[in-house]
């Protein structure tokens, strides 16, 4: 975890809001599923950074996939490559990396596939295949594809109207695909209703989940208290610090 | 850096960076960063008799310049605060403020009378917290009740008395006259003002809570004509706290008055801002000349 | 743009929004950019017995999403107002609300006495202006001299009468309580919150007067805090103000209890920044299928 | 007087903070002396507008010359061209294009240059000449000097250190060129130091003079009464409205 002033190296529209963004950080590596405090313009008195999950490390540049959806991100949009931003990371915890017996696969949703292309890369490295199952609200909203095959997994795509893939709910597909629940550990990173649904399907099968959480940050590094999510007994843990990967065991998941 | 020291009453700082309550941890979070030890003191996390979870979520939102929060003072209670939090900071030997809460005027000198026995050079009296429903805020916008339970605290805790104000009331001058009567040993000023943002497609507050505490750079010009006014009204030293992000912000609150400078919100967009802080302050005297930073305090030239 | 009209008890509005005193001039000086009839309304500058020079310079400075101000009340005079910046307004047909600001009881209610036989349909009691030596702020701070005023005014003065308060207090439902029942048919808050800026190199203050008074985005969050208390504890009309600028802003108001909103210094940002309100308020509740804007008023949901 | 959304067509860096902004308003024409509110990126929670001179009408593109000097301009700096940027203008009066008898004499200071370059050619194409007096501290604070020239007008200049033209104040420059006084009108732009010492000099000779002075704004459209300046009774006027330019007689010159 450190703050370094990078560089922009790209910044590419991929369409519908999506940006790819690559940063100069130096950083040797991350743990997927870890993210960044980022630096965005100040316009209209905007003052704290914005939190994002890391995508992919890359000699000394590391990659933001992000949607512009508010005042922060729809600023960045308009930087340019060699614009300085400060960036802080890597923060918090990400997937772990312990032994799994059976299918290791991935639940992902929107951009909160975007973990995924490292974890799927490093897993590889280790002789292991991702299994990824990848829902979104319609095809253009499906993203890194090409990325995440190249990576050596397996993706497997739902979209709610259908113009893609399975037409449906990805924990749908999820369900018709492992019927019994004879999988060895599940990642997950998406809205909260699809960690939700996530973690109880995998609670009845008994697998093992972890869990990436969504929560406003105000610091990201665990001073600030803003970030919490409860457990079941109604402890409150930090999603920058103890987070943002969770066991799903650990949370309150309704 | 001795151009820096600073002697509040009783109590001496290395320098007048001291991280502010509520935003700095039980101070090990940040080690990373800096060593803790650079800095003026440590406020700890408000303090309460038993461990509190604080609100549910959302607990924070960002607004222009600023951002509210309604954390609830979630803390691990005075106990386990003096067993494992604070052998972190003595081993650090950096001086603790520890900044404390009660729903009552007993919970108070309940929670002094703990850390009467301790290392703790300092309590930060905080009696101005908007984001409890009981105690806190009716101390601090209540001239008397400051008054009374500052006097309770002073009369259990023999060492620095420092009491934060709230910055919710017609007349800060008032409420420091009296708890500068009442015994403390130095005002730090200010804590949050109440404030609201709503989810418009919701039509609920942006916060759990309803209302939270409104800090950063949107709140310095209050906070600075609040210091400014104080400074004028009482004799005991002031600690300014509000927007304070960077050398200008910090000279703006000494010469108005502040002896001593608290980093809260700057923290959460630079971890290293207090740091950073003392070394520009200590450049700076030096570049200007100033052999110490008293030199600064309380300079400022009203208008006639 | 029916489903606009507001009611402020007996005073009709085509659409709430305002121009806030003191940053629409007398309402010539933006033709260029659009009618001001398009407007709900216009808050003259704040209008005194005589005419008033105002403060020295400088009498404004930016500080973060916001600016401090102490102008100083300089107007024309309630003489000079009537009978050459009065007609204009008249033959536009805005509906015009004087802003009046008196150094003693005994002044405001000679300028109400000035407008009774006017036009005017509104006045707004300004007792809460930070910007002047007597007077204004001791009647806002201290509910039973706001009530005083109130009534005062009240008794000459037979149509629409707005107090407009100031944040710079404890509580401020106390304080609209007692104008409530003293008489007035509305309130609108918020004045500016008293606040200071310094010069670190010449050790002044940014304004010549000393303090001056916070508008802008940064203190949108307690505007809309207080608007909610106040919401809560009083029943006459509320008329939100403090850092609107645009649709979504202006919603937050509504939403905590507004049925009118008064743009200030978001029109210095942006001169057409009120008429665009009204229209993107129009196209808002249509797209949103609201059949009228008191639809959305005082809709919060407070947590429970 | 209008509120414009613009482009940025050109943006260069003259050396030594000074930068040349040239943004497509497609205003017709502009008195000199007139100036503009212009946005500038939000950062650190910048509201207000900044008031500009303006330099030079071509065609649809108004030129400022800005010298980035805080938080507002030193943001201006990082913008490229085709970044679209608000701007209000022209606002305010301009200097007078009254009959003048004698020599018409421009006594300008740092960036105070910037309305006399438009001024030169307006005055020009009227067929007279305008001799500019102009100060600044050092050397590479003298700017648009190939411009003026080219415009037609005479420059004569003077720096603080001397490292060129006249060594000195450029109001001692003005006395010794023109030791009488004779002059037809004086028209002055700069520091309130050097307004002052102008319309002094110009009153002892009975010259007609025309200050231009720079007061912080708020607005730029007179609703505020912010930027006031004091005449000789102690009455206010707005620099924004009833100036920037003002005749010396109507300033508190003291
Ligand atoms: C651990 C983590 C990882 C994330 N990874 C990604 C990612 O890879 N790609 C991506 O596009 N987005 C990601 N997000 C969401 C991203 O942080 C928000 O979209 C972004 O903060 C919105 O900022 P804004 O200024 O555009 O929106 P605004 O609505 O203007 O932001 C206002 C405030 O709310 C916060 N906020 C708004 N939306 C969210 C949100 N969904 N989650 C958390 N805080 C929010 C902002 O950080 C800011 O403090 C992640 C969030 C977290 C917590
Ligand atoms: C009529 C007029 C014409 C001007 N013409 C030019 C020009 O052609 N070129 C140029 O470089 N500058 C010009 N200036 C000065 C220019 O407006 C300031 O340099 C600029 O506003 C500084 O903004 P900032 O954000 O960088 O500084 P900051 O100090 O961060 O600004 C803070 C606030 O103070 C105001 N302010 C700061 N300095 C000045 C100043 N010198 N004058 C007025 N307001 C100030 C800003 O507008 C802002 O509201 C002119 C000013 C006026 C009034
Ligand atoms: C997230 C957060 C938590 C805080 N918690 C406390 C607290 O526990 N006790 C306290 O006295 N003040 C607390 N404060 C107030 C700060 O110590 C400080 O007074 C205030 O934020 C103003 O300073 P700033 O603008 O530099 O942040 C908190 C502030 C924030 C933003
Ligand atoms: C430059 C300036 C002058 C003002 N003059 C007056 C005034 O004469 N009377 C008054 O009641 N309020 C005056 N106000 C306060 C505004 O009407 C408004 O209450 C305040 O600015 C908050 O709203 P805003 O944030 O939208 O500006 C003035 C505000 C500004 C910025
Ligand atoms: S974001 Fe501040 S504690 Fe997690
Ligand atoms: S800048 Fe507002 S009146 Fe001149």
């Amino acid at each position: 975890m450190k703050d370094t002033l990078s560089q922009i190296v790209y910044h590419r529209s991929i369409g519908n809001d999506y940006y790819r963004i690559g940063l100069k950080t130096g950083w040797a590596s991350f743990q997927p599923g870890q993210f960044a405090m980022l630096q965005v313009p100040g316009d209209g008195g905007v003052l704290l950074r914005r939190p994002f999950s890391l995508a992919r490390q890359e000699g000394e540049v590391s990659e933001i996939l992000y949607k512009a959806v508010g005042r922060g991100t729809r600023n960045l949009v308009k930087l340019q490559p060699g614009v300085p931003l400060k960036i802080l990371g890597p923060l918090g915890h990400g997937f772990s990396s312990s032994e799994v017996s059976g299918p290791r696969v991935a639940v992902a949703g929107g951009y909160g596939i975007a973990p995924f292309w490292e974890w799927s890369l490093q897993l590889a490295k280790l002789g292991h295949r991702l299994q990824i199952f990848y829902g979104a609200r319609t095809k253009t909203d499906l993203l890194y594809l090409d990325e995440l095959r190249d990576a050596g997994a397996e993706v497997q795509c739902s979209t709610e109207d259908g113009s893609a893939g399975f037409r449906g709910l990805v924990t749908d597909l999820l369900r018709e695909q492992f019927p019994n629940g004879k999988v060895g550990r599940v990642y997950s990173c998406g809205p909260w209703g699809l960690l939700q649904a996530v973690g109880q399907w995998c609670e009845s099968h008994s697998i093992p989940a972890e869990l990436s959480v969504e929560e406003a940050m105000g610091c990201g590094t665990g001073v600030c208290l803003g970030c919490v999510v409860q457990n079941r007994a109604g402890k409150y843990f930090r999603a920058c610090k103890e987070g943002p990967v969770f066991l799903a065991e650990q949370l309150k998941l309704n | 850096m001795s151009r820096l020291n600073v002697k509040l009453g009783d109590l001496s700082l290395k320098n007048p960076v001291i991280a502010a309550s509520g935003t700095f941890g039980y101070g090990e979070e940040l080690e990373n960063f800096f060593p803790v030890e650079s800095l003026g003191a440590v406020a700890t996390k408000g303090l309460s008799l038993k461990p509190r979870e604080g609100n549910p979520m959302p607990r924070i939102v960002e607004t222009p310049s600023g951002m509210i929060n309604a954390i609830g003072l979630q803390n691990v209670g005075i106990e386990a605060f003096i067993e494992k939090k604070l052998p972190y900071l003595e081993s650090k030997q950096v001086v603790v403020i520890a900044n404390i809460f009660g729903n009552t005027l007993e919970e108070y000198v309940e929670i002094a009378r703990c850390l009467q026995p301790t290392s703790v050079p300092a309590i930060e009296l905080n009696i101005s917290c908007p984001n409890v429903k009981a105690g806190g805020m009716e101390f601090g916008n209540d001239p008397v009740q400051a008054a009374r339970v500052t006097e309770a605290v002073r009369s259990v805790f023999n060492r620095h008395l420092m009491v934060k104000l709230s910055p919710n009331v017609t007349s800060l001058p008032k409420v420091a006259c009296a708890v500068a009567d009442a015994g403390a040993d130095s005002l730090s000023l200010i804590n949050t003002i109440t404030a609201m943002a709503i989810n418009t497609k919701t039509r609920k507050p942006m916060i759990a809570n309803g209302v939270g505490g409104l800090s950063g750079p949107a709140i310095r010009p209050i906070a600075v004509r609040m210091v400014a006014e104080v400074y004028r009204s009482v004799k005991i030293p002031i600690v300014g706290i509000g927007g304070i992000g960077e050398l200008n912000d910090a000279l703006e609150f000494f010469i108005a008055g502040a002896q001593a400078i608290q980093i809260g919100t700057a923290t959460f967009v630079e971890p290293n801002a207090a740091h950073q802080l003392v070394k520009d302050l200590d450049s700076y005297l030096k570049e200007s000349g100033i052999n110490h930073l008293k030199e600064l305090v309380g300079t400022l030239k009203w208008p006639s």
